[in-house]
Protein backbone atom coordinates (compact mmCIF):
# COMPACT_ATOMS: atom_id res chain seq x y z
CA UNK A 1 0.00 0.00 0.00
CA UNK A 2 1.31 3.57 -1.28
CA UNK A 3 0.06 6.70 1.67
CA UNK A 4 0.87 10.01 0.65
CA UNK A 5 -0.23 11.89 2.78
CA UNK A 6 0.13 15.44 5.07
CA UNK A 7 -0.63 13.83 8.49
CA UNK A 8 1.87 12.26 11.00
CA UNK A 9 1.55 8.26 11.29
CA UNK A 10 1.31 6.02 14.16
CA UNK A 11 3.90 3.07 13.98
CA UNK A 12 2.06 0.86 15.60
CA UNK A 13 -1.25 0.90 14.41
CA UNK A 14 0.64 1.33 10.39
CA UNK A 15 2.22 -1.66 10.95
CA UNK A 16 -0.70 -3.57 12.99
CA UNK A 17 -3.40 -3.19 10.14
CA UNK A 18 -1.43 -5.08 7.71
CA UNK A 19 0.54 -7.78 10.17
CA UNK A 20 -2.81 -9.03 11.19
CA UNK A 21 -3.84 -9.91 7.94
CA UNK A 22 -1.01 -12.26 7.23
CA UNK A 23 0.04 -15.41 9.89
CA UNK A 24 3.01 -16.10 7.66
CA UNK A 25 4.74 -13.16 8.52
CA UNK A 26 8.03 -13.89 10.21
CA UNK A 27 10.25 -10.83 9.60
CA UNK A 28 9.67 -7.37 9.43
CA UNK A 29 12.46 -4.25 8.12
CA UNK A 30 10.89 -0.90 9.03
CA UNK A 31 13.37 2.59 7.71
CA UNK A 32 11.89 5.61 9.20
CA UNK A 33 13.09 9.24 8.02
CA UNK A 34 12.94 12.14 10.47
CA UNK A 35 13.45 16.07 10.21
CA UNK A 36 16.76 16.37 11.51
CA UNK A 37 17.66 19.74 13.23
CA UNK A 38 21.00 20.35 12.10
CA UNK A 39 21.80 20.33 8.24
CA UNK A 40 23.77 21.63 5.40
CA UNK A 41 25.95 23.43 9.05
CA UNK A 42 22.43 25.54 9.19
CA UNK A 43 20.10 25.27 12.37
CA UNK A 44 16.84 23.77 10.82
CA UNK A 45 13.54 25.41 11.89
CA UNK A 46 11.21 23.64 9.55
CA UNK A 47 10.75 22.10 5.99
CA UNK A 48 8.58 22.52 3.15
CA UNK A 49 7.64 18.84 1.06
CA UNK A 50 6.34 19.67 -1.94
CA UNK A 51 5.17 16.56 -4.20
CA UNK A 52 3.90 15.29 -7.73
CA UNK A 53 1.65 13.51 -6.32
CA UNK A 54 -0.37 11.12 -8.89
CA UNK A 55 3.50 10.57 -10.45
CA UNK A 56 4.67 10.07 -6.60
CA UNK A 57 2.17 7.21 -6.29
CA UNK A 58 2.46 5.61 -9.64
CA UNK A 59 6.49 5.59 -9.04
CA UNK A 60 6.38 4.46 -5.77
CA UNK A 61 3.79 1.89 -6.64
CA UNK A 62 6.86 0.35 -9.70
CA UNK A 63 8.93 0.56 -6.65
CA UNK A 64 6.97 -1.26 -4.74
CA UNK A 65 6.36 -4.57 -6.87
CA UNK A 66 9.40 -4.70 -8.07
CA UNK A 67 10.63 -5.16 -4.81
CA UNK A 68 7.84 -7.62 -3.61
CA UNK A 69 8.90 -9.77 -6.74
CA UNK A 70 12.28 -9.58 -6.19
CA UNK A 71 12.20 -10.87 -2.77
CA UNK A 72 8.82 -12.47 -2.34
CA UNK A 73 7.73 -9.85 0.43
CA UNK A 74 4.16 -10.77 1.61
CA UNK A 75 3.31 -7.38 2.19
CA UNK A 76 4.47 -3.38 1.70
CA UNK A 77 3.88 -0.55 2.92
CA UNK A 78 5.04 2.80 1.76
CA UNK A 79 4.17 6.56 3.67
CA UNK A 80 5.60 9.62 2.59
CA UNK A 81 4.42 12.83 4.18
CA UNK A 82 4.68 16.17 2.27
CA UNK A 83 3.72 19.68 3.43
CA UNK A 84 5.24 21.80 6.10
CA UNK A 85 7.10 19.32 8.59
CA UNK A 86 9.10 20.20 11.58
CA UNK A 87 12.30 19.18 13.44
CA UNK A 88 11.87 15.30 14.85
CA UNK A 89 8.58 15.06 12.14
CA UNK A 90 8.59 11.90 10.78
CA UNK A 91 8.77 12.02 7.07
CA UNK A 92 8.78 9.05 5.20
CA UNK A 93 7.68 4.86 6.43
CA UNK A 94 9.46 1.84 4.37
CA UNK A 95 7.76 -1.33 5.77
CA UNK A 96 8.90 -4.71 3.98
CA UNK A 97 7.00 -7.99 5.35
CA UNK A 98 8.47 -11.38 4.87
CA UNK A 99 8.42 -14.65 5.74
CA UNK A 100 12.62 -14.84 6.88
CA UNK A 101 14.97 -11.43 7.75
CA UNK A 102 17.22 -11.33 5.29
CA UNK A 103 14.96 -10.50 2.70
CA UNK A 104 13.18 -8.00 4.99
CA UNK A 105 16.10 -6.12 4.92
CA UNK A 106 16.92 -5.93 1.53
CA UNK A 107 13.98 -5.01 -0.33
CA UNK A 108 13.60 -1.97 2.19
CA UNK A 109 17.51 -0.84 1.52
CA UNK A 110 15.99 -1.34 -2.30
CA UNK A 111 13.35 0.73 -1.73
CA UNK A 112 14.24 3.65 0.16
CA UNK A 113 17.33 3.77 -2.11
CA UNK A 114 14.87 4.12 -5.22
CA UNK A 115 12.86 6.69 -3.58
CA UNK A 116 15.63 8.77 -3.05
CA UNK A 117 16.15 8.37 -6.40
CA UNK A 118 12.71 8.52 -8.38
CA UNK A 119 10.44 9.62 -6.10
CA UNK A 120 8.95 13.19 -7.24
CA UNK A 121 9.30 14.91 -4.29
CA UNK A 122 11.30 18.17 -2.81
CA UNK A 123 12.05 19.64 0.27
CA UNK A 124 13.18 23.16 0.75
CA UNK A 125 14.85 23.87 4.11
CA UNK A 126 13.94 26.69 6.30
CA UNK A 127 16.60 28.79 8.59
CA UNK A 128 16.24 31.47 10.84
CA UNK A 129 17.88 33.29 8.18
CA UNK A 130 16.84 31.57 4.63
CA UNK A 131 16.08 28.87 3.07
CA UNK A 132 17.54 26.33 0.93
CA UNK A 133 16.15 23.28 -1.67
CA UNK A 134 17.49 20.03 -1.27
CA UNK A 135 19.14 17.49 -3.85
CA UNK A 136 19.17 13.79 -2.83
CA UNK A 137 23.22 12.56 -3.77
CA UNK A 138 23.53 9.03 -5.29
CA UNK B 1 -1.24 20.35 -23.59
CA UNK B 2 -0.65 21.17 -19.67
CA UNK B 3 3.45 21.44 -18.49
CA UNK B 4 3.57 21.32 -14.38
CA UNK B 5 6.75 22.88 -12.62
CA UNK B 6 8.07 21.82 -9.34
CA UNK B 7 10.13 23.40 -6.65
CA UNK B 8 12.77 25.82 -7.61
CA UNK B 9 11.42 25.81 -11.20
CA UNK B 10 8.62 27.44 -10.10
CA UNK B 11 10.44 30.33 -8.30
CA UNK B 12 11.26 30.86 -11.93
CA UNK B 13 8.11 30.22 -13.90
CA UNK B 14 6.36 31.99 -11.45
CA UNK B 15 3.41 29.67 -11.56
CA UNK B 16 2.61 25.82 -10.75
CA UNK B 17 1.66 25.06 -14.53
CA UNK B 18 0.09 26.38 -18.04
CA UNK B 19 -1.72 24.95 -20.56
CA UNK B 20 -0.57 25.44 -24.26
CA UNK B 21 -4.00 25.45 -26.43
CA UNK B 22 -2.50 26.04 -29.88
CA UNK B 23 0.53 24.84 -32.03
CA UNK B 24 2.05 23.11 -29.37
CA UNK B 25 5.22 21.47 -29.68
CA UNK B 26 6.02 18.11 -31.36
CA UNK B 27 8.12 16.56 -29.30
CA UNK B 28 10.43 17.51 -25.94
CA UNK B 29 13.12 19.54 -27.84
CA UNK B 30 10.83 21.65 -29.54
CA UNK B 31 9.49 22.59 -26.12
CA UNK B 32 12.60 23.42 -24.12
CA UNK B 33 12.93 25.86 -27.34
CA UNK B 34 9.91 27.18 -26.09
CA UNK B 35 11.21 27.48 -22.52
CA UNK B 36 14.12 28.80 -22.84
CA UNK B 37 12.65 31.86 -24.74
CA UNK B 38 9.54 32.50 -22.19
CA UNK B 39 12.17 31.56 -19.15
CA UNK B 40 15.70 32.47 -20.05
CA UNK B 41 16.77 31.21 -16.38
CA UNK B 42 16.00 27.55 -17.02
CA UNK B 43 18.71 28.04 -19.80
CA UNK B 44 21.73 26.99 -17.79
CA UNK B 45 19.57 24.12 -16.53
CA UNK B 46 18.76 22.45 -19.81
CA UNK B 47 22.28 23.07 -20.89
CA UNK B 48 23.67 21.53 -17.46
CA UNK B 49 21.40 18.43 -17.96
CA UNK B 50 20.18 18.64 -14.28
CA UNK B 51 16.54 18.78 -15.36
CA UNK B 52 14.27 15.47 -15.32
CA UNK B 53 11.09 15.30 -18.02
CA UNK B 54 7.90 13.58 -17.09
CA UNK B 55 5.29 12.76 -19.39
CA UNK B 56 1.89 11.47 -18.20
CA UNK B 57 3.86 10.49 -14.72
CA UNK B 58 6.67 8.68 -16.65
CA UNK B 59 10.12 9.84 -16.49
CA UNK B 60 11.67 9.92 -20.43
CA UNK B 61 15.07 9.87 -20.86
CA UNK B 62 15.27 10.71 -24.95
CA UNK B 63 13.61 13.43 -26.71
CA UNK B 64 10.35 12.40 -27.31
CA UNK B 65 7.15 13.28 -29.65
CA UNK B 66 4.32 14.93 -28.02
CA UNK B 67 -0.08 15.36 -28.04
CA UNK B 68 -2.15 17.68 -27.16
CA UNK B 69 -3.29 15.70 -24.34
CA UNK B 70 0.11 15.31 -22.84
CA UNK B 71 0.63 16.46 -18.92
CA UNK B 72 4.51 17.36 -19.13
CA UNK B 73 6.40 17.53 -15.99
CA UNK B 74 9.77 19.44 -15.56
CA UNK B 75 11.29 19.21 -12.62
CA UNK B 76 15.11 19.45 -10.76
CA UNK B 77 16.74 16.35 -9.17
CA UNK B 78 14.41 15.25 -6.44
CA UNK B 79 15.31 15.04 -2.66
CA UNK B 80 12.24 12.63 -0.68
CA UNK B 81 13.00 10.14 1.86
CA UNK C 1 18.71 0.24 26.03
CA UNK C 2 18.35 -3.23 26.35
CA UNK C 3 14.84 -4.92 27.66
CA UNK C 4 14.37 -8.74 27.96
CA UNK C 5 10.70 -9.07 29.21
CA UNK C 6 7.90 -11.31 29.12
CA UNK C 7 4.74 -8.53 27.39
CA UNK C 8 4.53 -6.87 24.49
CA UNK C 9 5.77 -3.77 23.53
CA UNK C 10 4.63 -0.98 21.13
CA UNK C 11 6.08 -0.03 18.15
CA UNK C 12 5.07 3.74 18.59
CA UNK C 13 5.31 4.12 22.08
CA UNK C 14 9.50 2.19 22.51
CA UNK C 15 10.08 4.19 19.44
CA UNK C 16 8.96 8.02 20.41
CA UNK C 17 10.39 7.69 24.04
CA UNK C 18 14.04 7.67 22.41
CA UNK C 19 13.05 9.70 19.36
CA UNK C 20 11.87 12.47 21.36
CA UNK C 21 15.50 12.16 23.18
CA UNK C 22 17.30 13.14 19.56
CA UNK C 23 16.59 15.90 17.27
CA UNK C 24 20.00 14.86 15.59
CA UNK C 25 18.11 11.53 14.55
CA UNK C 26 17.48 11.64 10.57
CA UNK C 27 16.93 7.25 10.52
CA UNK C 28 16.14 4.54 12.18
CA UNK C 29 15.93 1.02 11.00
CA UNK C 30 13.60 -1.22 12.71
CA UNK C 31 13.77 -5.22 12.83
CA UNK C 32 11.02 -7.23 13.98
CA UNK C 33 10.40 -10.66 14.07
CA UNK C 34 7.08 -12.37 14.56
CA UNK C 35 5.83 -16.38 15.11
CA UNK C 36 5.18 -17.64 12.56
CA UNK C 37 1.82 -20.14 11.60
CA UNK C 38 3.94 -22.78 9.83
CA UNK C 39 7.32 -23.79 10.61
CA UNK C 40 9.57 -27.01 9.71
CA UNK C 41 6.58 -27.74 7.63
CA UNK C 42 3.85 -28.21 10.35
CA UNK C 43 1.26 -26.10 12.19
CA UNK C 44 2.89 -23.71 14.97
CA UNK C 45 0.07 -23.08 18.02
CA UNK C 46 2.59 -21.06 20.13
CA UNK C 47 6.30 -21.11 20.73
CA UNK C 48 8.32 -21.46 24.62
CA UNK C 49 11.28 -19.04 24.38
CA UNK C 50 13.33 -19.80 26.96
CA UNK C 51 16.37 -17.45 28.04
CA UNK C 52 19.71 -17.18 29.83
CA UNK C 53 18.31 -13.45 30.94
CA UNK C 54 21.32 -12.37 33.13
CA UNK C 55 23.59 -13.48 30.49
CA UNK C 56 21.24 -12.88 27.43
CA UNK C 57 21.67 -8.65 28.17
CA UNK C 58 25.21 -8.96 29.16
CA UNK C 59 25.54 -10.54 25.34
CA UNK C 60 22.91 -8.09 23.61
CA UNK C 61 24.70 -4.71 25.51
CA UNK C 62 28.21 -6.10 24.01
CA UNK C 63 26.38 -6.54 20.82
CA UNK C 64 24.96 -3.35 20.74
CA UNK C 65 27.77 -1.10 22.29
CA UNK C 66 30.23 -2.58 19.62
CA UNK C 67 27.35 -1.81 17.01
CA UNK C 68 27.08 2.04 18.39
CA UNK C 69 30.54 2.75 18.04
CA UNK C 70 31.05 1.05 14.69
CA UNK C 71 28.21 2.80 12.63
CA UNK C 72 27.89 5.63 14.75
CA UNK C 73 24.68 5.34 16.23
CA UNK C 74 22.75 8.08 18.08
CA UNK C 75 20.94 5.30 19.97
CA UNK C 76 19.73 1.73 19.89
CA UNK C 77 17.05 0.05 21.86
CA UNK C 78 16.81 -4.30 21.52
CA UNK C 79 13.72 -5.46 23.32
CA UNK C 80 13.75 -9.42 23.24
CA UNK C 81 10.63 -11.40 24.86
CA UNK C 82 10.19 -14.82 26.26
CA UNK C 83 7.85 -17.27 27.90
CA UNK C 84 4.45 -18.18 26.18
CA UNK C 85 4.11 -16.30 22.67
CA UNK C 86 1.59 -17.23 19.64
CA UNK C 87 1.20 -17.20 16.38
CA UNK C 88 1.09 -13.86 15.06
CA UNK C 89 2.82 -12.16 18.59
CA UNK C 90 6.24 -10.20 18.54
CA UNK C 91 9.63 -11.86 19.72
CA UNK C 92 11.88 -9.08 18.79
CA UNK C 93 12.59 -5.08 18.26
CA UNK C 94 16.14 -3.36 17.15
CA UNK C 95 16.12 -0.04 16.55
CA UNK C 96 18.61 1.69 15.57
CA UNK C 97 18.94 5.59 14.96
CA UNK C 98 21.54 7.26 13.24
CA UNK C 99 22.01 10.69 11.17
CA UNK C 100 21.86 8.66 7.73
CA UNK C 101 19.73 5.81 6.22
CA UNK C 102 22.90 3.31 5.33
CA UNK C 103 24.36 2.94 8.84
CA UNK C 104 20.77 2.39 10.32
CA UNK C 105 20.30 -0.41 8.00
CA UNK C 106 23.64 -2.12 8.23
CA UNK C 107 24.18 -1.62 12.08
CA UNK C 108 20.27 -2.80 12.22
CA UNK C 109 21.41 -5.84 10.28
CA UNK C 110 24.44 -6.90 12.49
CA UNK C 111 22.41 -6.63 15.32
CA UNK C 112 19.85 -9.00 14.28
CA UNK C 113 22.91 -11.29 12.58
CA UNK C 114 24.97 -11.36 16.41
CA UNK C 115 21.64 -12.03 18.10
CA UNK C 116 20.70 -15.06 16.37
CA UNK C 117 23.92 -16.75 16.97
CA UNK C 118 25.11 -15.48 20.07
CA UNK C 119 22.13 -14.35 22.51
CA UNK C 120 21.11 -16.82 24.56
CA UNK C 121 17.57 -17.85 23.60
CA UNK C 122 15.76 -21.15 22.75
CA UNK C 123 12.36 -21.32 21.03
CA UNK C 124 10.46 -24.52 21.69
CA UNK C 125 7.55 -24.85 18.91
CA UNK C 126 4.16 -26.38 19.96
CA UNK C 127 2.19 -27.75 16.87
CA UNK C 128 -1.30 -29.66 17.41
CA UNK C 129 0.80 -32.98 17.91
CA UNK C 130 4.13 -32.48 19.52
CA UNK C 131 6.88 -29.86 19.72
CA UNK C 132 10.33 -29.00 18.56
CA UNK C 133 13.60 -26.92 19.90
CA UNK C 134 14.59 -25.07 16.99
CA UNK C 135 18.02 -24.26 15.96
CA UNK C 136 19.12 -20.87 14.17
CA UNK C 137 21.73 -22.03 11.30
CA UNK C 138 24.49 -19.78 10.40
CA UNK D 1 29.55 -23.45 41.98
CA UNK D 2 26.09 -23.58 40.19
CA UNK D 3 25.76 -25.43 37.42
CA UNK D 4 22.98 -24.11 35.05
CA UNK D 5 21.01 -26.31 32.08
CA UNK D 6 19.46 -24.87 29.51
CA UNK D 7 16.63 -26.15 26.74
CA UNK D 8 16.80 -29.70 25.72
CA UNK D 9 19.76 -29.91 28.14
CA UNK D 10 17.49 -29.76 30.83
CA UNK D 11 15.49 -32.89 29.54
CA UNK D 12 18.24 -34.27 30.35
CA UNK D 13 19.47 -33.23 33.43
CA UNK D 14 15.86 -32.79 34.97
CA UNK D 15 16.77 -30.04 36.07
CA UNK D 16 17.76 -26.25 36.14
CA UNK D 17 20.82 -25.99 38.07
CA UNK D 18 22.84 -27.81 40.21
CA UNK D 19 25.32 -26.73 43.22
CA UNK D 20 28.74 -28.72 43.17
CA UNK D 21 29.59 -27.62 47.35
CA UNK D 22 32.80 -29.98 47.69
CA UNK D 23 35.73 -31.17 45.54
CA UNK D 24 34.18 -29.12 42.26
CA UNK D 25 35.84 -29.73 39.21
CA UNK D 26 39.32 -27.79 38.55
CA UNK D 27 38.58 -26.56 35.18
CA UNK D 28 35.87 -27.50 32.48
CA UNK D 29 37.53 -30.26 31.00
CA UNK D 30 36.71 -32.11 34.52
CA UNK D 31 33.34 -30.94 34.53
CA UNK D 32 32.61 -32.89 31.12
CA UNK D 33 33.74 -35.78 32.61
CA UNK D 34 31.12 -35.38 35.62
CA UNK D 35 28.68 -34.62 33.78
CA UNK D 36 28.98 -37.45 31.06
CA UNK D 37 29.30 -39.76 34.42
CA UNK D 38 25.80 -38.32 36.12
CA UNK D 39 23.99 -37.42 32.37
CA UNK D 40 25.54 -40.38 30.02
CA UNK D 41 22.74 -38.87 27.56
CA UNK D 42 24.87 -35.89 27.18
CA UNK D 43 28.18 -37.53 26.04
CA UNK D 44 27.16 -37.49 22.28
CA UNK D 45 26.34 -33.76 22.89
CA UNK D 46 29.73 -33.40 24.16
CA UNK D 47 31.95 -35.42 21.56
CA UNK D 48 29.66 -33.73 18.83
CA UNK D 49 30.93 -30.50 20.37
CA UNK D 50 27.36 -28.96 19.76
CA UNK D 51 26.75 -27.84 22.94
CA UNK D 52 28.52 -23.64 24.25
CA UNK D 53 30.05 -23.49 27.90
CA UNK D 54 29.58 -19.56 29.62
CA UNK D 55 31.70 -18.83 32.57
CA UNK D 56 30.07 -16.26 34.82
CA UNK D 57 28.02 -15.46 31.82
CA UNK D 58 30.99 -14.87 28.94
CA UNK D 59 31.49 -17.50 26.54
CA UNK D 60 34.38 -19.43 26.67
CA UNK D 61 35.35 -21.53 23.96
CA UNK D 62 38.80 -23.71 25.07
CA UNK D 63 39.34 -25.28 28.05
CA UNK D 64 39.34 -23.14 31.37
CA UNK D 65 40.04 -23.25 35.32
CA UNK D 66 37.17 -22.76 37.65
CA UNK D 67 36.63 -21.46 41.19
CA UNK D 68 34.41 -22.49 43.54
CA UNK D 69 31.82 -19.16 43.08
CA UNK D 70 31.58 -19.56 39.30
CA UNK D 71 28.47 -19.88 37.44
CA UNK D 72 28.90 -22.30 34.94
CA UNK D 73 26.10 -22.49 31.99
CA UNK D 74 25.70 -25.24 29.27
CA UNK D 75 23.32 -25.14 26.54
CA UNK D 76 22.84 -26.14 23.33
CA UNK D 77 22.71 -23.63 20.53
CA UNK D 78 20.40 -20.54 20.43
CA UNK D 79 17.32 -20.05 18.68
CA UNK D 80 16.55 -16.40 19.53
CA UNK D 81 15.34 -13.58 17.09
Amino acid sequence: MIKIQKKDFNLENEIKKIKEKHSDIGALNIFTGYVRDFNNSKDVEYINLEVYKEMAVNELSKIKNKAIEDWGLIDCLIIHRFGKLYVNDKIVLVACFSSHRNNSFEACKYIMDYLKKDAPFWKKEYYNNGSNWLENSN
Amino acid sequence: MKIKYFAWIKEITHKDFEIIHNNHPKDISELKGILKKSYPDLEKYFSKDILRFAINLEYISDNQDLSSTDEIAIFPPVSGG
